[in-house]
Parts: structure tokens; C-alpha cells; sequence
């Protein structure tokens, strides 16, 4: 078979290679996968959610295991954006790989201070994560009003000439409205969803299994309510969508494509399968291959609704 | 270098009452292992239960086996507990620093607590060579892998909570008597959080230096989700899975 | 061992034996549970969501599983009030156990109408169902509005003398608001999680596997954020707390309880072991028994947050 | 009456392609089990898969045995493939209508395609007694149970798609040839949809009775979720797993 097929894809203005991103803060800085894979050959690093100074997260413990999912609340853990640039970024960029870096802050002052910063370095996008609900400040409020993320959004598209992604909460009633008003105030690309809200309590010591007595579901659980929002967000916006949550198999990255996702990104799956991007990768081109899809074009939002 | 391997269990049996020992055939893993490192395994191809389970390793045998020893305390070492010889298992590893083995003709105290007696076997077998291991075993009720260890340690001290076997009561106490007469130049230590915090206190009033392997609950084993961190003594963060799981006992705050 | 435990409890004007209840639309009208338990056993029936009309629901298929967790889109097909009172309800209350309307309208004057039907017979509650996603009129858009909650409450609350009972919708921003809402309004009780929208494709027909598109989601998948919620709730009402979303064991009962649920109902779980209710009456009594816990009141809302 | 039952898997074994045959041992529900019903089957103990899977009964035995022929599609079915015997797995049922067997001295065709063949089984065996019974099966490719039914039945019938065996086409034709010969009172059919729909019409054509055993989406199984509903011709809405999953041909929507 010497068949190809396109897996290319343009977000704002990155060409990505294919469609595979890592989801942020699951695949730290890159390097803590070099043993497994070739992270050259993802679409995209999107690397782990970085503040203006450097925090150190929330108190331990931060995991806890839920059916088919887990909660988290590392609380951003990072070493803040100036060490990225000055110790990861380099280390990324000599790989040849797109980087996108997540980031959050408390107000969105921070937010446009860390973009004008990051505008003038390599790193080739922004995600902007208004959605994290483990920090008090910063996290769930500006990602669950719509005023506010229109507002945010285009704040720090004044500070930023590069690819501006906006990343969704889904702990909100209406996604659509929210996914709106982040296109209007000039997100090249959506992403979505962030972890849910959620809580697992000891029956023994009847605490919280997590320190922060809440934290963020993610893994296959959350599919079903991921693969909904990126449909209905694809309905309402012009502009490409990253399609995540609880993404482990080609069929599930058949399916966030169907629905309407450009790229997709894997989170929770890499922990299970350190080496699951790049299986990934090949299994795509495959699928296209023998299914005779020339491009990933002919599939994303190609589900045909009732 | 680590790996994903999927490997042949060759043996999974109980070997007293919820402890069990998995013999795993690898071709990766196994060559690059030391004593003190662990694998992730994932007990089984759903989503549920979604993450791999933490084991460390127990020894690293000649014929490119490696041998686990664990307990059934959920869901996971449950399944696990029930997979047949010849099936297959996916495993990552080896993950983790390991023990400090660079050492040579020092006296040595093993301690372990429970199934925190597992992960010292290799070590102790690793040390032996250049130095005098003591091993100090504590165990609820059933003992196991004392035979094992007699081999390479110059003394076995054998300690159970029910007194039905050897020393009645805590292993630290058993440690803290030989201490009276016997000068250490190390311990290694793996076990209960508590019995780690004694030790490290032990260790501090007698002046030894002592590496404990700590436990926390993880999600990857290999650096990337940051669910291990935990603060040290100087303020700074450390990640369990792969700064440790062995730590200096004074780096480690255990009152947190 | 002779010693008992105290099970009961109040809810509004209703005592109930035990606080295992059925989840809506899980448990048909009972009898199809009778080959397997002794419905007389449980602390109360919840019947199938009832329309003021027969309803023959929405096109097949209405089911699809999902990691840890399952869809349904059945769109309240249900042989409509009248039918209940006449044909189900002399069959439960002969059996003697208690019994809950769940009613869904499509507007709130046919709440109103289902209210004062049901006040005038032997029913005990009514659990009113504003947040089923899958009928396109009175379903999501009642819930998901704290004001339209607080309205419909009250108006429902006029014509209803017996325990009123408001199942929230977890499709929301804010389900405390909605909470405090119901509470205003006089309900004397809120149950919480009704299912979450979500969506699954088949990748072969590029169709979503439901008919109806989406549909909401249910089972073990949905526990952390059902647990979440009902702790959030737990915090702003004064009224009793019936927690439900993804039980299936003893451990997750305790663990609605300590979070602020007063009764608990079993939805999906039924599905796949028909006589867990009653299994886990027994066990939650041994429980209380073996770790001398003297009534429920001991363990309701008495998580120990950090 | 139904029952959950704790069943102690006897066989479990590849009979053809992915095709496998499973033995239980069961004291309650074989008892109650009429040709026809089904059984829901919990693969495993954990929440995925979530749902128990619909497996029609193939053979009921004397010694309180269970057979079900299964073929692997998914996630489930696999897993069910990997139990081994002495393993035991949790089955509620026995669960539907079943066949109308309370017939006599009837010419009866029995037509099942793929792995709708083996519900059919017990069927033939049960009815052959008081009626005459000529079966017709249909396969892909490879062929398996068609020993069973030829103890049964006066003729059995053989087609495959790719002309591996038996005549080369589908059994509908088959079907067809030999109605042009032989007069029928009644057909029993079960298999993929397209095949029902097409002895459907066969069977409104020349006018022969017809009940059709159908597949549904299910959660329960049982009658309370309500996933199973279907429209009916005469506008009503039935439940698969109770009200069916046999109907009468001419009550069922095919073109929905
Ligand atoms: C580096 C490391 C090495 C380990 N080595 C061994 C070993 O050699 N042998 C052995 O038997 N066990 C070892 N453990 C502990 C083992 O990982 C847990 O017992 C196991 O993950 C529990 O899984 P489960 O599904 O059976 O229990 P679950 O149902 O998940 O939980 C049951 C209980 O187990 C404990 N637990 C769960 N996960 C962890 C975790 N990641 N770390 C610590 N405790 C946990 C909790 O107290 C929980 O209440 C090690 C843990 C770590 C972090
Ligand atoms: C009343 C009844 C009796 C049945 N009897 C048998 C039998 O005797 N032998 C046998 O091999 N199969 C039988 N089936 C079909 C069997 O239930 C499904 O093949 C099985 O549930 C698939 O599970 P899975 O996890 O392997 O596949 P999944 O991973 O769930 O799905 C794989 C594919 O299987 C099909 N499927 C899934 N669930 C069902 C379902 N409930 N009904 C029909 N198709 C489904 C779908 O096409 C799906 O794409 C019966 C189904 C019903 C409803
Ligand atoms: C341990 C962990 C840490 C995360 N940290 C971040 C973060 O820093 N910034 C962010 O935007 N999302 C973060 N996320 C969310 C993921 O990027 C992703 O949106 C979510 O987990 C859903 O995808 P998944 O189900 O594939 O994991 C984190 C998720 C996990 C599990
Ligand atoms: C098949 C099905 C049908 C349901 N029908 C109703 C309904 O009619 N009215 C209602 O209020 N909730 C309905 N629900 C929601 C359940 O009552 C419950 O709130 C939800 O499933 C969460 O609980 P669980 O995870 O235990 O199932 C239905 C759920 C399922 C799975
Ligand atoms: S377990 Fe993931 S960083 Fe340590
Ligand atoms: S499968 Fe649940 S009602 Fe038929």
C-alpha cells in the first residue's frame, strides 16, 4: 500500500501535521515521554498549565480513581511561564514540534501579561484555560460567564498575534453561548472540554479523597458528555475545534471528528498508554487509508443526525 | 530507559493469606531494573478500574523474570489476583530512582514492614555483595519471604504484631533493642507511613543515615501528572514516582 | 447480634422505612421487579416519569452503553397519569410500600393539573421531573433556570398538599441556585442527579447511536459529579436530600449520605442486578449495626471536608 | 418466574470462526426455560461493560445444564470468549416469551441465518416431537450446529454465501426453492433483520404463519427500562425483551 492520506489541518495560523495534541497537564513538558515515544511526531505538545509565577498545587492527595474516570486536583502545579520559556520551550522547539502552551491566571490582567510574554518566544499557540476548576480565583468563574469570556478572550487577543485557542469548561449550562462569545472575541479555535466537577469521599475516614475536597473528572467516563458539547459547539462556530475527554482509541477520535472536532487531544489516556498519541497517529492514517478517506477533512463534522 | 511490555505471567500464587507473587517474564523491563524501582500495571484491557496499579519490584531473577509480591486490598490487586499463568499483562517500568546500592562494607539495617518487605529482597541480595546486611522484618500475623532473606542477610530479625512468630510486637521496637548493641552505618526502610516516621526518627537520634521508599497515590509512575508531589523539608517539591519513591528519611516530611 | 439500626426517616409529610429508594424510569411500576425482591421492602417506589397524556417516547434505538455508564433517550413513553392511578398504583399500594409520582409537563399548568390529580389519590409524592433532557419542550429549559424553578415550584406547591419533591437537572452552572430556588418555592425535598446530556456515534454509520441524537447518562461513569453536587446542595438547602447518580454499592451509598443525602435512589444499577435495592437495605443495616452507628441522622451530611 | 443466579461456566469453547459455545450449570433458571428465551449474562464484576449481555438459550439439558452459542462483535462477547470453565458468572432469566411451541401435527420450517441459528435449536428439538420440521440454516461461510439439527428434523437445509457448504446463496432462497415443493403451516425464523423481513414477506405471500424471534438494544432486559420499545404495526409499542423477543411476522415493522 503506498496510499497516503492528509491528516494536515490548519488552527489559526499553525499547520499542524495531524490532528493529535496532548491534553495540558497530562503530558507535562514533553520529556517525561522521550522514553516511549517520538514526541516529534505529535500534531501538538500542549503543555501543562503554567501561571505567571511559579505554584506549587494543591496538597496531596491529588488523584483519586472514579468508574472508567478519574478526579484530579493538582492545582496547577507549574513552574511558571519564564521557566518554560527559558528551560522547556528550547528543548521542545529543537524537537520539531508544534508547542501550545496552556495557560491560566487570576485575573485576566495576568492572562494578557503571560500572552505578551509568550508572544515574543517560539511557542506557537496559546490555550487559554478559563475553565480549571481547582483554583479558587481565575478558574470556574471566567469559563461559566459568557460576558466574561468575551470579555477575557478578546482582552488578550489585543496581546497576542499568534494562534489563540480558547479552552471550555463544561460545568456550564449552556456551551453553545459560551463557545460563541469566545469566537467573537477572536479565538482562532475552541477546545474542549475541561474536567467536570466532581467529588469521592473515604467511608472510612469520611474525607474527601482529595485534599481539595473537589477536583476534575476526566477519562473515558466524561466521553459521552464531551463528544455532545464539541457537537453542539460545532453548530454554533466557524472556527476549528480541538475535541477532548476521555479519548483512549481510534473510535473515539473517529467519533470526536464526526461530531465536529478538527483536532482532538489526549489527556487522561496517556497516563494508561504512555506511547497512546503515536499509536494513535498510525491507527488514523490507516483508518483513512483503508477506508479510502483522503483527508481528514471527509470526516470532521461529517455525522449524519437523525 | 523505561518501557510498555506486555508480559507472560509465569506464576500467581497466594502465599499467605492476601499477599501474592506474580512471576512476570520481560524481555525490556528486566534489563534495565534495580532494586527500589516499581512497575505500573494495568490489571486488565477496560476502563474499569481505569488506572494502572503500582508494584514494586521484587526481585530481578537471572532468567529475564521479574517477581512482585503484593497484597489484595481492592479492586485492582483483586483482578490481579485472579490472572492465570501464561496470560499476558501490560506493564510500564521500571519507574522510580530505586535505593542508593553505591556502597561498600557498611553495616546495613534492612527494615520492612508488611508487604513494605517485598521491595528490600533485591536490595538486599544487590548489597550483600560488598556489605553486612541485618534484616528486620515486621509482620502482622503470617511472615513470609524470610527464608529468602536469610540467605543474604548475616542476621533475620523477625518481628509479628500477634506474636506468632518471632519478636512480639512492632518491628522498630525489635530494630531499636539490636541498636543498643550493634552500630548501623545505613538503614533502608520500607513499610506503613508510620513505621517510616520512626524509623527516620530512630535514624536521626542515632545519627544513621536512612533512604525510606514511600507510597502515594498515583496516576502515571512516570512524572507526567503531577498526583504524587509531595513537599520536602526544604520547601521544595518532590514527585514521588520519579524523584522517589526512595527519599533521603530527612528530606521527608512526615507529619504533613 | 440483636441489636437494630434506625433506617427511617421524614421526608416532608412522608416517613419512609428505609431511604432506598428507585430512580424514575428505572423501575417500570414495580412489577417488574416482582420475580426478584420483595418491593414492599424498599423505602419507596419511584414510578417511571408520568405525562398528564400516554406518551409512546422517542424511536429506537434509545440505548447505548458507554464506558462505565449507558444513554437512554426513551422520551417519557409512559401510559399517562390516569392510567397510573387506575391500573399501577392499587397493585403498589397493596403491596403497602410508599409511593412517588414522578411527573414531567410540558408546561407548568400541566404540572399543575398532574399535581391536583395526583393530591386526591392514595399516591404519597410527587417528584417533579424538570430536567429530563430528552423531551425538546418542558424538559431541559424548566431546570436549568432558577427563576422558571422557583416558579414552577410554587405554582406546583398551590395545588399540592402531600411532599413535594424537585429533581434537579445536573446540566447547569449553578446547582446550588437551583437548589435554593426549589427550596423558596416550598418543595420539601430535592433529589439530585437527573442524567447528563451526552452523546455516543457509531463510527460505521456515521450516526449518533441514539435516535433522538442525545440523550442523558447515567451510572457509575456520573457518581463523582452526582456526589458533588449533592454536597454543594447540601450546604444551601434546609430540606432533605435524595442523592442518586451511578449507585450500585453499600460504599457509595455511605458516600451519598456523608455528603449531605438524607435518602438515596437506585437508577441504572437495578438494570444490571434486578435486586440490588433490597441488597443494599440489608447491607447499609449491617453497616450501621457492625460500626454502631444508632440511626442514618449519624452519617447524613457528616463528611469531614478539609 | 426469573431468577439471578450465580451459574458455574461448564464449557466455554470455540466451535467455528468467532463462534463459541457455553456451557452453564444452572439449578434455578433451567428450570423455568422455555425455547426461544433469552438470558442477560454479566461478563465480568466491573462497571465496564456496564450492561449485562442478551444470549438466547440454544439448548436446555437434563442435568441442569445451559448451552448458549455466542458470537464475538465487541467488548463484551470478548471478554465472555475468556472466562474458563469452573469460573462462575452471574446470568438473570430466563427472560422473554420464547417460541409458541404448543403446536401439533403441523409442517414446520425453522430458518435461521448466522448466529440466530442457535436459539433455534431447543425449538426444533421440542417441536419435532408432535409436528414435522424441516430446517433451513444459513451461514458465511463456515457451518456449525447442523449435526444437532439433523436428529431433529425430517430435512435440514444448508446455504452459505460463499458456497463453502451446501447450496451457494442465502438461505431466504433456499427457502424459496423449496416452498415450491413442500407446503408449510408455520414458520419459526430468527436471524439478522434483513432475513426476517424477507421470510416475512415470503411467509405473508403464501400465506404461512410466521413468528420471527427479534434483537433489540437492551439495558435491563426485563421490562423496566424501556430501551427495548418498538412500534408495532397495529400502532402499539411492545417491549423486545418481554413482550418478544418473538412476534408474529405480520405485527412487526421491518422498514423502520
Ligand atoms: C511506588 C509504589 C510501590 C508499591 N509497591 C507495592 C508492592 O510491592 N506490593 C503491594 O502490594 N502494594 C504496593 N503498592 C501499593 C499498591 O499500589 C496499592 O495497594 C494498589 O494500587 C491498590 O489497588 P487496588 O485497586 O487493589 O485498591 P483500591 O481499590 O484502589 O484501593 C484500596 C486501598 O488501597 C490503597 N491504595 C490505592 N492506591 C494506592 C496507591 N497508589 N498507593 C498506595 N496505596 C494505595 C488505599 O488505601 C485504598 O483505600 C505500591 C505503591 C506505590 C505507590
Ligand atoms: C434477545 C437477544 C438474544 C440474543 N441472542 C444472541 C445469541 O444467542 N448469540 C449471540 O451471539 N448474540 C445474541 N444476541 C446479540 C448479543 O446480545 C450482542 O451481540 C452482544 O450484546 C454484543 O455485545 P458486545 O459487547 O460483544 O458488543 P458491543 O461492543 O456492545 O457492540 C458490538 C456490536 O454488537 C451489536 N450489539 C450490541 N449490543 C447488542 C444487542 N443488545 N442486541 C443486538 N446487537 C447488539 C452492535 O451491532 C454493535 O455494533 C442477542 C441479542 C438479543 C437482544
Ligand atoms: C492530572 C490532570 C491535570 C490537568 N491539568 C490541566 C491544566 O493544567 N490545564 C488545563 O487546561 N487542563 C488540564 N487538565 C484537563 C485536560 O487537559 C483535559 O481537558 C481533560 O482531562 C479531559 O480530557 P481526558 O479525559 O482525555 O483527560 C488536566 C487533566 C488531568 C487529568
Ligand atoms: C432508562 C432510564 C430512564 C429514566 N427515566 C426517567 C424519568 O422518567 N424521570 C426522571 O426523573 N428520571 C429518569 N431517569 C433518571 C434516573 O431516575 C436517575 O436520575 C439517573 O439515571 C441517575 O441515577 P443512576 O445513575 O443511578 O441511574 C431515567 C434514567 C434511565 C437510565
Ligand atoms: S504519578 Fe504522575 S507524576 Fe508521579
Ligand atoms: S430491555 Fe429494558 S425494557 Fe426491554
Amino acid at each position: 500500500m503506498n496510499r497516503k492520506a492528509d491528516l494536515s489541518l490548519k488552527i489559526g495560523k499553525l499547520y499542524l501535521d495531524n490532528p493529535i495534541m496532548t491534553g495540558s497537564g497530562t503530558f507535562g513538558f514533553g520529556r517525561e515521554y522521550e522514553d516511549f515515544i517520538d514526541i516529534s511526531k505529535l500534531g501538538a505538545v500542549v503543555v501543562k498549565g503554567l501561571t505567571l509565577e511559579p505554584r506549587k498545587g494543591n496538597k496531596r492527595p491529588r488523584i483519586a480513581e472514579t468508574p472508567s474516570g478519574m478526579l484530579n486536583s493538582i492545582g496547577l502545579e507549574n513552574p511558571g511561564v519564564k521557566h518554560f520559556i527559558q528551560e522547556e520551550l528550547p528543548y521542545l522547539k529543537k524537537k520539531g514540534v508544534k508547542v501550545i502552551a496552556n495557560i491560566a491566571g487570576n485575573t485576566i490582567e495576568e492572562y494578557c501579561k503571560m500572552a505578551k510574554i509568550l508572544n515574543k518566544t517560539e511557542c506557537d499557540a496559546i490555550e487559554m484555560n478559563i475553565s480549571c476548576p481547582n483554583v479558587k480565583k481565575g478558574g470556574v468563574a471566567f469559563g461559566t460567564d459568557k460576558d466574561i469570556v468575551y470579555k477575557i478572550t478578546s482582552e488578550v487577543r489585543k496581546c497576542y498575534d499568534k494562534t489563540l485557542i480558547v479552552k471550555l469548561s463544561p460545568n456550564v449550562t449552556n456551551i453553545k453561548e459560551i463557545a460563541i462569545n469566545a469566537e467573537k472575541g477572536g479565538a482562532d479555535s475552541i477546545s474542549l472540554i475541561n474536567t467536570l466537577l466532581g467529588m469521592a469521599i473515604d467511608i472510612n475516614t469520611r474525607r474527601p479523597k482529595l485534599k481539595n475536597n473537589v477536583g476534575g473528572l476526566s477519562g473515558p467516563a466524561i466521553k459521552p458528555i464531551a463528544l455532545r458539547m464539541v457537537w453542539q459547539v460545532s453548530q454554533v462556530v466557524n472556527i476549528p475545534i480541538i475535541g477532548m475527554g476521555g479519548i483512549t482509541s481510534l473510535e473515539d477520535i473517529i467519533e470526536f471528528m464526526l461530531a465536529g472536532a478538527n483536532a482532538v487531544a489526549i489527556g487522561t489516556g496517556n497516563f494508561i498508554n504512555p506511547a497512546i498519541t503515536i499509536e494513535l497517529i498510525e491507527e488514523l492514517e490507516s483508518y483513512l487509508i483503508n477506508n479510502e478517506i483522503n483527508s481528514i477533512n471527509e470526516l470532521v463534522g461529517k455525522i449524519r443526525t437523525y | 530507559m523505561k518501557f510498555i511490555e506486555k508480559c507472560i505471567v509465569k506464576q500467581n500464587k497466594k502465599i499467605v493469606e492476601n499477599i501474592y507473587m506474580m512471576e512476570l517474564e520481560s524481555s525490556n523491563i528486566v534489563t534495565k531494573s534495580k532494586p527500589g524501582q516499581f512497575i505500573q500495571i494495568k490489571v486488565n484491557a477496560q476502563n474499569d478500574p481505569l488506572l494502572r496499579r503500582p508494584i514494586s519490584i521484587n526481585e530481578i531473577k537471572e532468567d529475564n523474570r521479574i517477581v512482585i509480591y503484593y497484597k489484595v486490598v481492592g479492586k485492582g490487586t483483586d483482578i490481579l489476583s485472579k490472572i492465570r499463568e501464561e496470560d499476558t499483562i501490560s506493564l510500564v517500568g521500571p519507574l522510580g530512582n530505586g535505593f542508593d546500592t553505591n556502597i561498600n562494607n557498611l553495616n546495613v539495617a534492612v527494615i520492612g514492614g508488611g508487604i513494605g518487605i517485598a521491595p528490600l529482597y533485591e536490595l538486599t541480595k544487590d548489597i550483600s555483595k560488598n556489605n553486612t546486611v541485618e534484616a528486620f522484618l515486621g509482620f502482622y500475623n503470617y511472615t513470609y519471604l524470610t527464608d529468602k532473606f536469610n540467605k543474604y542477610s548475616k542476621e533475620v530479625y523477625v518481628s509479628t504484631v500477634t506474636g506468632a512468630e518471632g519478636y512480639k510486637g512492632l518491628v522498630t521496637d525489635l530494630f531499636e533493642k539490636r541498636l543498643n548493641k550493634q552500630k548501623f552505618d545505613l538503614i533502608f526502610a520500607c513499610g506503613p507511613k508510620t513505621m517510616l516516621k520512626k524509623i527516620s526518627d530512630i535514624a536521626k537520634k542515632s545519627n544513621i543515615k536512612c533512604q525510606v521508599s514511600l507510597e502515594e497515590r498515583m496516576a502515571c509512575g512516570f512524572g507526567a501528572c503531577l498526583g504524587c508531589s509531595i513537599e520536602m523539608t526544604d520547601g521544595s517539591i518532590k514527585k514521588v514516582c520519579t524523584d522517589g519513591p526512595v527519599f533521603w528519611s530527612d528530606e521527608v516530611k512526615f507529619d504533613e
